[in-house]
């Protein structure tokens, strides 16, 4: 057997990696990536999609993204939630997203875009209590944390499998324009999901019914430790639309004005019945996959250290300070109120039981519980009766 | 009342349903323009129109995951699986999505659809066309499982299984779709879902079966009479929910169980009725419950008739119970 | 609810089917149908793949191919075979991918692919003897008639399940170069199958690792009803390529000759480690899908007529005669050859036992059957003994 | 003996297997260069090359898919489920593909692979990384399942799996992935498949379990010993082929069984094992048999010990059998 016949093209693919700006080929000039803001958030951006109240707006969302990304980090490390998955980083792909549809616009998360939630008008304590899954949580302790749904922001319920999210948007959107109801979906899944069965079917089936759905597909480079470019030998990901026969668009994922035009449009454009659009973030994963994972042991830092200097955060509040919307002393303020309203939110759940009662062990698996579940429930509640042990994490004598 | 075949009565059921609440929609491979490979959405497209009998592309993932977007905003699909051995492509989509939304979400959001599928063999089908996959689905909490044996209770229990707030996998006994006649109600009819049908009443030994083979449980019983075994016989109807109490009642009196099904033996749901009688009726036991079942091979082509646990078989095995 | 949403640009384009040339998109332009001989077969091509010897040969084994599918039809409707699927109208896509590749390149196909089985060696009768299901059938009478595998000849075990095929051709060939063996793996498919969960993973894995596999769908048209505009919006199928950073190429299916030279390219690049090609060939499947099927429910007759006309067996005959290769007489020697084989080969397999023995009921479950096999054969044995009709198709009394 | 934990324990078996035998490939999702998000697959990388230790894209139907192409070529393939709730995707592949391979084609091809996943629940994954998916695959005709409990028969049996003719499943237990520490024999050592162990000999009541469950059983059993109540216990470690002779023998003992497993009741395997016993040894039993398992819900999240059938809970069980 020969030693290494992996092809030579792969691994210098991804050498290359880190070098940003390959010699573009063919299909990465059919999509260009869209900026409106200079890299570094100096000078006046090519265009301006939002007014003053807007963008101040929505750097505060970012902001409390990032804090509430931070925070959740350490309290997992403190062992007071199981788990957090983030996304430090990608905070102008998140916001300018979900800002660029409108409120009667579905949203289908992936498990990043906590703060879309929150934008959706999800009260932070409540989840907060999904982190805890406590007695309060409205997922009734059911799902792991970063597991939240929020129905009435039309915000559907996160699941872990990738990428099953993707079709389903298809289908609300289907749905809608069946009811004759103007309701364009938005679905969030990153680049390693354009892998799975469903990033294909989901596309698939919005070209041939021209079902009005934006694809955001948050491009951060990394799936968990397999980079892109061993995701898929496509140069973009925008271009995967050329599949599906519906428009694709490359925007840089890190401006927050280029995410909200791009989106606008896209969104538009579906509700004109022209059919689903592939947006391609680009942007990148600063952190860990998430608390249960530790990127150093397959990403050299360098690779990070260019993005780090590419943050959406800096680089809006340059821009926010330069347009004169923003001082040294305002950000403060705001970056103060934030953490205390998240800190806030965080007294309010964690002042709830932490454990939900027991019947929600059966709650929501049917709409009316059937036998099975009715007798499983007596029993464990009989067996705890017994033995207290059932119920606790540590049993062993 | 007119005499309709099972497609006919599926067909029947669908067209009343879809008239009478508009949130009801049809989509699958081929259900469209053509009304299904087994015709059993013929006239649908006709009367409703393209929005509310959709073809898809050949992608039962797809066809699951859009049919979850579409219960999510409030139509009631419908989606069709066009042989039950297909339904794997979109084993996730079903397991992972359709059975745990309600749950994951707190209630918060549900998905109610009903995936019709054609199952099982005997019809020179081989292993793609003949499998009877109802245990992997069974298995799945959150799901609903309903397989009617007859055209009255194909029309009363998919009517149920469209009306019902969970998610429905139906199984349609394809092996008897045409040859299965039967006198059926018009206009609205319903079954309730997890209630057996006692058949035929006995003293002796309690057969259970479903769909296709119930058929063949009939025959056996019918036969074993003949040699004066009395056999009462259950039609399960819906097999999640279970009407345990029904076979409870009849195992009680009788002492004795047979059940039958066309899939492998193995983990099949024969085991779990097998293990739920032996719970709940040990005392009364006479004899082991027995499993007349398909074997733990695939489904063969050219010795179906060998595979397929039919009425000959079925007697033999209401001998071996009764004369333990 | 809206009457009819369905969106009108999807209807147009169906309605447009038949129309032959629509106005040419961007991507069909990036694509273009290659074609060496005119479609009425005069004139000389444009360029010529194949010496004489071997075009004879060629149009020969398609000869074949026409009345294989002819005769089990008509054996199908006599009830002496319970089902056929066959390739009527697209042999020169079969025929000409199965000559462009190498004899040790391994070949899995899809369903209607049985003269290249034939051409790879599977002797006719044992062809027959799997159409059968008997106690010759090298299947054991497992599969369904048309299921065929033919190991000698590399080529692969045909399920029905649409697709699944696709990745496990990659597999074979990323096995070959893992060995350090030049092996080239070709997999056919329709171009409903592009639609399916394993085209999109087949595709993008050999894109990631550039592994040498020649993807040939045979876009006929149909996918049992549905025609191929509500399969994909895509223009073309070679341009799906472009999702996974593949080569394309699109090619005119009733054409030998393009094919031929078509496929010669993709496995060339393959085995210079330049990667995967997708191959599409137009042609149209102009019977039913199957035995199963009759098409004038669905399928108006005025489609296929214009694709009658471009039949590739006139097609090729015309040329073999401008070419002077083949007179009327030597067609019909040829033709009455064929079918002496064929029908010679149908009663070397008619006279085998119509059922396989009892034991291949468990044989090839597992390498060696487990005791629950063993004991279920005991136990349908033992029921048989004591009741003849439990092996019977009829048991009513 | 060198003391592992079952993630060592893997790891040590592969990568003998790897060295021993050139044909033996790992891949899937993380486990090439990162060596696997539970770290079984380290070293291999490095060791044998990215040709030997492949990352995959994000498709569990295309490593499966792909890995079908290799078996038939000749490879031997080790394909990871990072977890066992992510393979739903390939279910189509290992159902109707790997299953039947060698069947369909009359034994002229076969894809023997090793599908390793781990499994079940108590580590706080909620229903998306707690399943026990077992019963779908003992379902599946042409599939073997696997389950090792301890770090000795990880080794042992993964390796046996590997050299085995057929297709495996082999479940890794990963609560216990790094609790479960023991002594692992070095060098060459299998274990062979379908054969179970009597972890602790009794006359009283049989307990089977497997997996992580063997280790509350395992607890249970100690329990029940203080007392005195006499257990016997067994630990399956291979579900398809079962050593249903063990199970007879210790029943037939006994007279009286208790089964465990994660996996919702109906129709888990517990389901086939109490219905092959009461089979095989009706007349001795003096109770019935018993499951102690997970509830017919999705995994919880916040409640996963009140779900899982631990200790305390089989305790109980083993007092109402031998009190019956
Ligand atoms: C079907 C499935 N397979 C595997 C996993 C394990 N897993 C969780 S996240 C992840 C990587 C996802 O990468 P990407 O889609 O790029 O999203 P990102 O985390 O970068 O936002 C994997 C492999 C899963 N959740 N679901
Ligand atoms: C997974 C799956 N779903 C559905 C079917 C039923 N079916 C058999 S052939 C077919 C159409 C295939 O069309 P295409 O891929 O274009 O191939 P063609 O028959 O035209 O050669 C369908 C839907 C199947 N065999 N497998
Ligand atoms: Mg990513
Ligand atoms: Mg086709």
């Amino acid at each position: 057997m020969r030693r290494t016949t992996e092809p030579r093209e792969l691994r210098r693919r991804e050498n290359g990696a880190a070098k940003e700006a390959a010699a573009p080929k063919a299909e990465a000039e059919r999509y260009p990536l869209f900026r409106l803001l200079a890299e570094d958030g100096a000078g006046a951006p090519a265009e301006s999609p939002l007014a003053d109240g807007e963008l101040l707006s929505l750097y505060r969302w970012m902001v409390l993204s990032r804090q509430l990304d931070e925070r959740m980090v350490a309290m997992q490390r403190q062992g007071r939630i199981g788990f957090y998955i983030g996304a430090i980083g990608e905070e102008a792909t998140v916001l300018g997203t979900a800002a660029g549809m409108q409120p009667g616009d579905w949203i289908f998360p992936c498990y990043r875009e906590h703060a879309a939630a929150l934008y959706r008008g999800m009260p932070m304590a409540a989840l907060f209590c999904d982190m805890l899954g406590n007695a309060a949580d409205l997922m009734l302790g059911h799902q792991m944390p970063c597991h939240e749904a929020w129905r009435p922001g039309h915000y559907a319920s996160i699941s872990s499998p990738i990428g099953t999210q993707i079709p389903q948007a298809v289908g609300a959107a289907w749905a809608a324009r069946i009811k004759g109801e103007e309701m364009v979906s938005l679905v969030y899944f990153g680049e390693g999901a354009t892998s799975s069965n469903d990033f294909h079917t989901g596309l698939n089936f919005a070209g041939v019914h021209k079902v009005p759905t934006v694809f955001v597909c948050r491009n951060n480079g990394w799936a968990i430790s397999v980079p892109r470019e061993r995701q898929t030998a496509s140069e973009t990901i925008a271009q995967k639309a050329v599949a599906y026969g519906i428009a694709g668009e490359r925007v840089d994922g890190n401006d927050l004005l280029a995410v909200v035009a791009a989106t606008r449009r896209a969104r538009a454009r579906a509700a004109a019945g022209e059919g689903p659009t592939l947006l391609e973030c680009v942007t990148y994963r600063l952190e860990g996959h998430s608390t249960s994972d530790d990127p150093k042991a397959y990403r050299p830092v360098e690779l990070v250290e260019p993005w780090r200097k590419k943050d959406p955060l800096t680089r809006l509040r340059r821009h926010l300070t330069e347009r004169g919307l923003l001082a040294e002393a305002g950000d403060q303020k705001l970056l103060a109120e934030v953490k205390e309203e998240i800190l806030a939110a965080i007294k309010q759940a964690e002042a709830a039981d932490p454990k939900p009662p027991l019947e929600t062990l059966i709650q929501g698996v049917y709409a009316e519980p059937m036998w099975q579940q009715r007798e499983q429930l007596e029993e464990v509640r009989a067996a705890i009766a017994l033995d207290p042990r059932v119920a606790n994490p540590r049993h062993q004598s | 009342m007119p005499v309709l075949n099972i497609i006919q009565a599926v067909n029947d059921a669908l067209k009343l349903e879809m008239r009478r609440d508009p949130s009801v929609v049809v989509l699958g491979e081929d259900v469209g323009r053509f009304g299904g490979v087994f015709r059993a959405t013929t006239g649908l497209h006709e009367e409703f129109g393209p929005d509310r009998a959709m073809d898809t592309p050949l992608a039962e993932s797809g066809i699951i995951g859009t049919a979850v977007g579409m219960a999510l905003y409030g139509l009631k699909p419908v989606p069709e699986i066009q042989f039950a051995d297909f339904i794997f492509p979109a084993m996730d989509q079903i397991v992972n999505e359709v059975a745990k939304y309600r749950y994951r979400s707190g209630g918060q959001w549900s998905c109610p659809m009903v995936i019709r599928s054609p199952y099982g063999g005997g019809i020179r089908g081989g292993h793609y066309h003949s499998q009877s996959p109802e245990t992997h689905f069974i298995h799945t909490p959150g799901l609903k499982v309903v397989v009617p044996a007859t055209p009255e209770d194909a029309k009363g229990l998919l009517t149920s299984a469209i009306r019902d707030p969970d998610p429905v996998l139906f199984l349609e006994p394809k092996r008897v779709y045409r040859a299965a006649r039967g006198e059926v109600p018009e206009g609205e009819y319903l079954v309730p879902l997890g209630k057996a049908r006692v058949t035929r009443a006995g003293h002796q030994v309690t057969l259970i079966a479903w769909g296709a083979m119930w058929h063949e449980a009939d025959q056996a019983a019918r036969e074993a009479e003949a040699e004066g075994i009395d056999v009462e016989v259950l039609d399960l109807r819906s097999l999640q929910p279970l009407d345990v109490e029904a076979i409870e009642h009849s195992v009680l009196k009788t002492g004795r169980a047979v059940v039958v099904h066309e899939a492998p033996r193995t983990c099949g749901f024969g085991a779990e009725i097998s293990a739920l009688i032996q719970e709940r009726c040990f005392l009364h036991l006479e004899a082991p419950v027995l499993r007349v079942t398909g074997l733990d091979t695939p489904f063969p082509y050219t010795l179906e008739n060998e595979y397929l646990p039919r009425a000959p078989r079925i007697l033999q095995a209401l001998r071996r119970t009764v004369t333990f």
